[in-house]
């Protein structure tokens, strides 16, 4: 058992990967001898040297564009996204060919790529980039969830991080993977030594209850067990439920929850409007619906870019948003 | 190192067979029982050159212009086939699979294929194949961003890949000197740090030796090379969109004739009678009015790969 | 009056606004001389001339760019992608700096830019391109309606994609603005003369009725309006509710109309997973909780590419998902 | 025709007085009273001569190393002001608005603004006016391909605008050395039809002359210019991110002195004297720690602009 941040958590499935599988590469900005930015790809370059761990000119489309190209011809390119809002850049790379290579080449071409994007805000100021404005704060997970072919996943904590990128790294689609940067240094959990795998397409209770459910992904989750354990002491009983992966998504499981307790909060850092917290919502409205007491709430981000510094606040959802969306369902 | 007249007699086929089939698909196109054809008269030479330099195991990455003659000049795909595949009754030039040489699929945003095949180049080395990747694109998907990103990447770290740029002096309506300021786009080649070629389109050998070189320079590990080759499109971007071009300027582009330059080069070396080209042309053209005939009665042909499925369109969003 | 066609309209409402101010411009691929692929901008360039509509090199990121720089100067750049598919390019352009930068500059800059997008499949076959496959059959606009500071707009009739066309060339905002490009060249309308305009973020039932309310976009309000027909032999009574305006979204008209029937379909032409109708039904699902006699049902594009020809077929939606969802939601 | 005397002189105010603020900045930021800075050190000469030969109304777009310097060397832009800018108690010199000279904000990913002011110079030209955008960017940012892009389409439409890409060596921990295979950036001019130069960007002088001639150039209407500045960065890429370079190469780095060789040039050609030289930077050092005092007290300077509320950031998303 060792303690293990999230970011370590990440440093840890690509050692282990690199090292299990030849074909398993990196590739991004600074990600070799600077290690990355945030840390995540430390020591892996000193481990397994320049042709597995690739620097490249700052150019998005071009590198994940060549990330596709190897994956096609039997490589698994990781490639960091040195923030998630730079993935704008590379987006006809993932959606143009990464997500349809499959498809057009009738089944002939697999693209094994993940693409790892620390996205959100860090509020906490730990670690590098507290509050950095419209361009370095953005969760844009929405867009590769409409976007069939490519799957997507959210790990919310360090065991989760670990697993999941385990699993995408192995997986024969392109996967997007977001990391959520304020996690990174303040989510910390014992983990095993041993393999730890975590499937693709699986949610979790993070904390089983019985009056409401609250769906929650990223940063949001630890947010909602706070709410949660302070609501408990009034004795309403909240389940947390993490989809983890919002492509293909855990239906069952959420409609089973929502079937459970009747009213649902859906929880995400990206902007309400167009989010996927509308997809399980509408998943939700739809399979639950005889269950339902009340309607679903989403307790999102405000549709507005997000204010640099402290004022990030000013459109992210935090504690009182998720608690009073809560309270609101429970009227009903 | 001189090209041997047998091959110098395989090239020249390859190049007249293609000019034939394109000729007849065109005229398909023009009569309304074909749509939609990118024709390529006038660009035959490239796909020729290039098809006759490469090996099997090396990869290529087609355009919409020249992936045609290019399976066929590589080998293995009829001129038969090239039409039939017009009917949808034999597999497609632009997205060759199992059993072919080597190929890329084409993908429909033009420059957007090209940091793929760097990709694909860059694979090989690491897998320390000795292969290239040939990758076409035109003088308007030049300039895509794409396209710099991929050319200054295969630069810096010296890939095993030729960029094939063909100017046919448009993209669609835009004509290249509006396109651009540059003198030429073989310029572009010293700021990624890769020898840059121009190169006349309309002249199979002169093609065929830059490439040659080009793929030579690759293989030993001496990194990218971009070549230009300039031709003029002879006809409209593609059937169903007016030329903006008035007669005259048609008219000499018309005049510009890879196929008749080598026919009159190897007459002129002896290395081809005018028996010999007319036996060749004749040959072809059986093989292509045969494969109209085929292609136009109803019903698919035997060899032809099953239509997609709805159910089988739907499997194919993601693999196992 | 005079019958004018989809394409024609469009055509009439660049015209117009051109003529009108001189501060609108027409930039894309193919714009001058060719009059546009789909001839959506045919005789500006011989009433305009070339700095007015003005043809670009093949760089859909620099010519967005560019727009969006002349609108921050205070020109109305109307920009043509040639193909909706091809905005992956300019992505970046689109939602990094034109939806940010009255945000980021507090104010002092507007980017008053129109991005049309022809969209969408062909099956009818007529005009330019049938069914022509993965990259020129797409309907991303759930993408745009995503991301803060843009405005979404997909007229499904002539009269529509004029009116809306003008409001959005005088709009402050940038407007993504879709055109099906199967519309083009079959649906026709008799339109006055006289200045014709359509606000944005109202949204227009184009059929009233009782039983069941289907909020249809695009081309799907023409399918739905055939089958609502069908159906009003049987006595079922469908009302059409067209959006129009995806951003700002018409949420009174939804939840209004929704409210009444008590049954609600989503129809559009991109796939269900996060498409923007997942945001309709949530929207509805919510607002009309209590009315409701039924899930929201989604009669939605497959989550698959579109394959190429009439196999397209295979990942619309057609007038018989419609009535299927419709039948559905009748029963419960 | 050479530089007066007094504007060699204010150009040295201009240099000095940024050596100064960016060092004390740079300190501020290493003792942990500030965070997250870009320090500009090494680069001053790039933004003061630009911030010399530029008319107000004129379009700068800057980049985060030099903006600084350029908001100062422009004027209006006190040295006051750069430091209480870092403490949020005067206006960012990257999102300069009314009332100064004509300055685009930055945005957060490196060339993609660079089409953006591209179009801004489109703008002008169509207005009749006869100003210049110049646009600042990285040896990193280059290789992205909206600037490819961008470079390309105001070569061909020959619009009024200079591009100054400030190579200093590194993007973040990326030598140049790996990041293209070019010899030097200015090569890729040539490649969009436009001049290139390449020029010593630790001296002032020369940046200045080269800058003036490509705004003159892009004023008379002849097309934009390529400026390659070269220059060493003196500090890590930015407070909080470790430099990936080894001592003897940061000294080496630190050696080079853009402020050093000015004043050593002036002293020289006796333009300056040691005393006058002397005294500017006692007076500007002064300016600045005073302005340090300031921004360390707790508490809003009077003319700063008002916090962004968040009533006021949610009104902000749409324009009326
Ligand atoms: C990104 C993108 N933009 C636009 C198009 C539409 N389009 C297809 S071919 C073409 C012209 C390409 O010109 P060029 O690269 O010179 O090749 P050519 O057709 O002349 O052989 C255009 C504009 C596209 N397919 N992809
Ligand atoms: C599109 C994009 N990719 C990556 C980054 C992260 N980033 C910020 S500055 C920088 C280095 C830029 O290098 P260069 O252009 O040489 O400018 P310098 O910092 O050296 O002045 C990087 C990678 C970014 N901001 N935008
Ligand atoms: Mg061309
Ligand atoms: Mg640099």
């Amino acid at each position: 058992m060792s303690e293990t941040l999230y970011v370590q958590a990440i440093n840890r499935a690509l050692h282990e990967e690199m090292e299990r599988d030849e074909s398993v590469l990196a590739i991004g900005l600074d990600i070799g001898r600077q290690g990355g930015l945030f840390g995540a790809t430390r020591g892996l370059y000193e481990q397994f040297g320049p042709n597995r761990v690739i620097d490249t000119p700052i150019s998005e489309a071009g590198y994940t564009g060549a990330a596709i190209g190897m994956a096609m011809e039997g490589m698994r390119p990781v490639v960091e996204m040195q923030f998630a809002d730079f993935v704008t850049v590379a987006f006809d790379q993932i959606t143009t060919v990464a997500s349809k290579m499959h498809f057009m080449t009738r089944g002939a071409k697999q693209v094994p790529l993940v693409v790892r994007m620390p996205y959100g805000v860090n509020v906490s100021g730990e670690g590098y980039m507290t509050g950095a404005g419209p361009h370095h704060s953005q969760s844009p997970e929405a867009w590769f969830c409409h976007c069939a072919g490519l799957k997507v996943v959210m790990p919310s904590t360090p065991g989760d991080a670990l697993g999941l990128l385990k699993s995408a790294i192995r997986d024969n689609n392109p996967v997007m993977f977001f990391e959520q940067k304020g996690l990174y240094f303040t989510q910390r959990e014992d983990l095993q030594e041993s393999e730890h795998i975590v499937p693709l397409g699986k949610a979790d209770v993070k904390r089983p209850g019985d009056d409401v459910t609250v769906i929650a992904t990223g940063a949001m989750v630890g947010l909602t067990l706070s709410v949660a354990g302070r609501l408990a002491s009034e004795g309403i009983s909240v389940e947390v439920l993490d989809p983890r992966t919002l492509v293909p998504l855990d239906r069952e499981a959420i409609v089973a929850s929502a079937a459970k307790t009747g009213r649902v909060v859906v929880t995400h850092e990206a902007p309400e409007t167009g989010g996927f917290g509308a997809e399980i919502a509408a998943v939700v409205a739809d399979g639950a619906f005889s269950s339902l007491k009340a309607p679903v709430k989403r307790a999102c981000a405000r549709d507005m870019p997000v204010p640099a510094g402290l004022t990030a606040r000013a459109a992210l959802p935090g504690e009182a948003t998720i608690e009073a969306a809560i309270r609101e369902v429970l009227k009903a | 190192m001189p090209l041997e007249p047998d091959r110098l007699v395989a090239m020249y086929r390859a190049l007249a067979g293609s000019r034939l089939a394109e000729e007849a698909i065109t005229d398909l196109n023009k009569q309304g029982v074909l749509r939609g054809h990118h024709s390529g008269l006038g660009h035959e030479a490239i796909g020729v050159a290039v098809g006759s330099a490469v090996r099997d195991d090396d990869c290529v990455q087609p355009s919409h212009r020249s992936g045609m003659m290019l399976a066929h000049a590589r080998g293995g795909y009829s001129l038969r086939e090239a039409v039939l595949s017009q009917f949808g009754k034999a597999p497609s030039a632009f997205g060759l699979g199992e059993g072919r040489p080597r190929t890329l699929t084409i993908v429909g945003l033009v420059g957007t294929w090209v940091p793929m095949s760097v990709g694909v180049a860059m694979a090989d080395r690491l897998k320390g194949k000795d292969t290239v990747t040939v990758t076409f694109f035109g003088d308007g998907a030049a300039n895509e961003g794409a396209v710099h990103e991929a050319m200054n990447f295969a630069g810096a770290r010296r890939l095993p890949i030729v960029f094939l740029l063909e100017n046919n002096g448009y993209a669609v309506s835009m004509p290249v000197s509006e396109a651009t300021a540059a003198p030429d786009f073989a310029a572009r080649a010293a700021g990624y740090g890769m020898p840059g070629v121009l190169v006349d389109g309309h002249d199979t050998i002169a093609m065929y030796e830059v490439v040659e070189e080009a793929i030579d320079r690759a293989r030993r590990g001496q990194g990218p090379t971009l070549i230009e080759a300039r031709i003029l499109r002879w006809e409209a971007h593609a059937h169903g969109i007016a030329d903006v071009r008035d007669e005259e300027e048609l008219a000499a582009a018309r005049r510009t004739d890879c196929v008749r330059n080598l026919r009159e080069s190897l007459l002129a070396q002896g290395i081809l009678s005018e028996e010999q080209a007319a036996a060749i042309e004749a040959e072809c053209r059986a093989e292509i009015d045969a494969a109209v005939e085929e292609g136009r009665k109803p019903g698919p042909a035997p060899e032809a790969p099953p239509p997609l499925t709805a159910d089988e369109a739907w499997r194919l969003t993601y693999a196992d």
